[in-house]
């Protein structure tokens, strides 16, 4: 039975052209003859060792367990079709990364961030990507949409976890800014700034500081 | 009204203008839709012309910057572009901060008073962040581009739709709501009967299906002891009475028929 | 390069969704590289025998080769694309129940007590899963069939005899409970139809920030 448990895996996972849940993949069973969780997680481990000089791999992400083809192949594979893979626009990426790693946000909060109008083209196409969801409204005049990132969004990019994304660039603390102003306002008059290499000086300086006291800042950010 | 190459503007870094334009801050008019395009927005603009002359964000020099923006969105005036709103909106900021940067200060014990370019730079952190985010989640591995789902054809499926299952308080609720309905509650009819004597009733018709006269004695089972006789009886009564059966006794205590009276 | 151009057809094959030509597989290389068809042909045997203890294999069809997973798994495969079991109609349980109570009992006084005609289909999926029979014809003009419960009705609900269905006068207290237990019936199937459906419903999901966030609005969105 453990070698047939291998084999049903790798044929319900191939044949199902999607993730598949571990608790998918129990209901491949009557109740009777299903396998415990331990179980098939031991074997979907099997599953994935028997890949290892092949052609395709299985990985996890955010909705389950699949194959897919090796990452290093995408040169001769994507040669299987004529038409380049969808480009997206960098608006759209933006905002998506946006919706990503704020979510739930406003399409309000979005503009305030870019500096721009978000086309409603943009939403319409993460939406309809499913790669984007309204998860509610938030409780202010017009009530409007929040959005959050799918499962599928996940899926898409190789994803288990929200976790899983890259992480957030720091920001540097602005406190040291006033004191420096205060200095640069001493020499009054002057408009240019100080040369190069002292720039280069309090830049090293300011991040260190950042990165000591950005740090709680930074955790709430993952949240 | 193109304006010529002359008039494009010049880059100032670190208040010396430069003599000469650097490639890449060079933008040949009928480039500069394209251009223009290009960015996402006046803070995208404003990251663009820092970076361009190598410098922090912290250390931002609004008079240069505001001037170069102010130069940009001139030629988009000038180009008769439809000039958006947000530039607009972002080169009066930038004025603002200038002139509150040239006001005197009150006293140079005091700067509790916020660095008026505070609140731009945090925007423009901000934005460069997400902007960056972008650029990652660009560079990840994405299905259909590096990688791809394998799947494989399924085996010939005889696939069945399995039957509902349901519980029996689903029966009695149903039941309870249809004598409800046809307000029934007070039939002493059904409430006489018990179940067993209907299950008879079909158990003696079922018998009975064939056509045929059966002997009445037949349909009694000894080994279900008095209360089974009795139950079959009611069955059989009820039956008569419905003019389900047709009994039949051709004299005196001779055997008595039943057969059903349909078939 | 032997080793890579099996490792390429795997991929491709898994990736394609279609079966592959030799010639199709050809055009996955530029032309400096490209293998001889030949040598593609002995590679694919090679895909081929690597598959031994799979829960696939490779198989030409008319148009080329490609994947496909095992018949001997079809019984579980196929559990990927069953149905959710449908949910009887309420006159269905109607005429059942009454069929159970009133038995035998012919169409027409099932629809004089319901006070609705019942449908040719209610009848026939009833007799179909074998919980109905026919125990005869009512004497009357049309002679119409009397109704019955089966065996194998008694089997289903785990019941001995028809005796062990509750009694009327029981049935009549249910009555006040009847909101009660519609709420119960409704959460059972609602658990009962979430489980197998559990992938679906997680695809909404795309972190569990979002949940914690989204909560309520979340559920509404699922409608």
């Amino acid at each position: 039975m453990a070698e047939g448990l291998v084999q049903i895996l790798e044929g319900a996972l191939l044949a199902a052209g999607e993730p598949l849940s571990v608790q998918r993949m129990a209901l491949l069973f009557e109740e009777q003859e299903r396998p415990s969780n331990d179980e098939i997680r031991a074997a979907i481990k099997t599953v994935g060792e028997r890949c290892d000089d092949r052609g395709y791999e299985l990985v996890q992400v955010a909705s389950g367990f699949r194959f897919q083809v090796r990452q290093s192949l995408s040169t001769w594979v994507g040669r299987l079709w004529q038409e380049r893979p969808a480009r997206y626009s960098r608006a759209l990426m933006e905002t998506l990364s946006l919706i990503a790693y704020r979510q739930p946000i406003t399409r309000g909060e979005i503009e305030e961030i870019r500096g721009v109008a978000v086309s409603t083209n943009i939403v319409k196409t993460l939406m309809e990507r499913e790669w984007v969801r309204v998860v509610g409204h938030r409780d202010v005049p017009g009530r409007p949409a929040m959005y959050a990132t799918t499962r599928q969004f996940l899926d898409y990019f190789n994803l288990k976890s929200l976790d899983q994304l890259p992480p957030l660039a720091e920001i540097k603390e602005l406190d040291n800014l006033s004191g420096e102003l205060a200095l640069e306002l001493r020499d009054a008059g002057q408009n240019e700034r100080s040369e190069p290499d002292e720039s280069a000086e309090g830049k090293a300086v300011s991040s260190a500081e950042a990165e000591e006291r950005g740090h709680d800042e930074e955790d709430a950010e993952k949240q | 009204m193109r304006p010529e190459q002359a008039e494009m503007p010049f880059a100032m870094v670190r208040g010396e203008a430069v003599t000469e334009l650097p490639k890449d801050l060079y933008i040949p008019p009928q480039a500069l839709e394209v251009f223009l395009d290009a960015f996402e927005g006046p803070l995208d603009l404003l990251l663009y012309l820092i970076r361009r002359q190598n410098l922090d964000i912290l250390d931002i020099d609004v008079a240069q910057i505001t001037e170069q923006y102010m130069r940009y969105v001139e030629l988009m005036d000038a180009m008769q572009f439809e000039l958006a709103a947000e530039y607009l909106l972002m080169a009066a900021m930038l004025a603002e901060i200038k002139s509150r940067m040239l006001l005197p200060r009150a006293g140079d014990v005091e700067d509790e008073e916020e660095d008026p370019r505070a609140n731009l730079v945090r925007r423009l952190q901000e934005y460069e962040r997400f902007k960056k985010a972008a650029e990652d989640l660009e560079e990840l591995p994405r299905l259909e581009r590096e990688v791809w789902q394998a799947s494989a054809a399924p085996p010939d499926l005889h696939l069945e739709r399995p039957l509902p299952d349901i519980d029996m308080r689903e029966v009695l609720l149903a039941l309870s709501e249809v004598l409800r309905r046809a307000e029934m509650y007070a039939s002493h009819h059904i409430q006489r009967e018990s179940l067993s004597t209907r299950e008879r009733m079909s158990e003696v018709l079922e018998t009975l299906k064939s056509g045929g006269f059966v002997p009445f004695v037949s349909l009694f089972r000894p080994e279900e002891g008095r209360l089974g006789v009795v139950v079959t009886f009611l069955a059989l009564m009820e039956l008569i009475k419905e003019s389900l059966v047709e009994i039949v006794q051709t004299e005196g205590f001779g055997p008595i028929h039943i057969k059903a009276k349909s078939e």
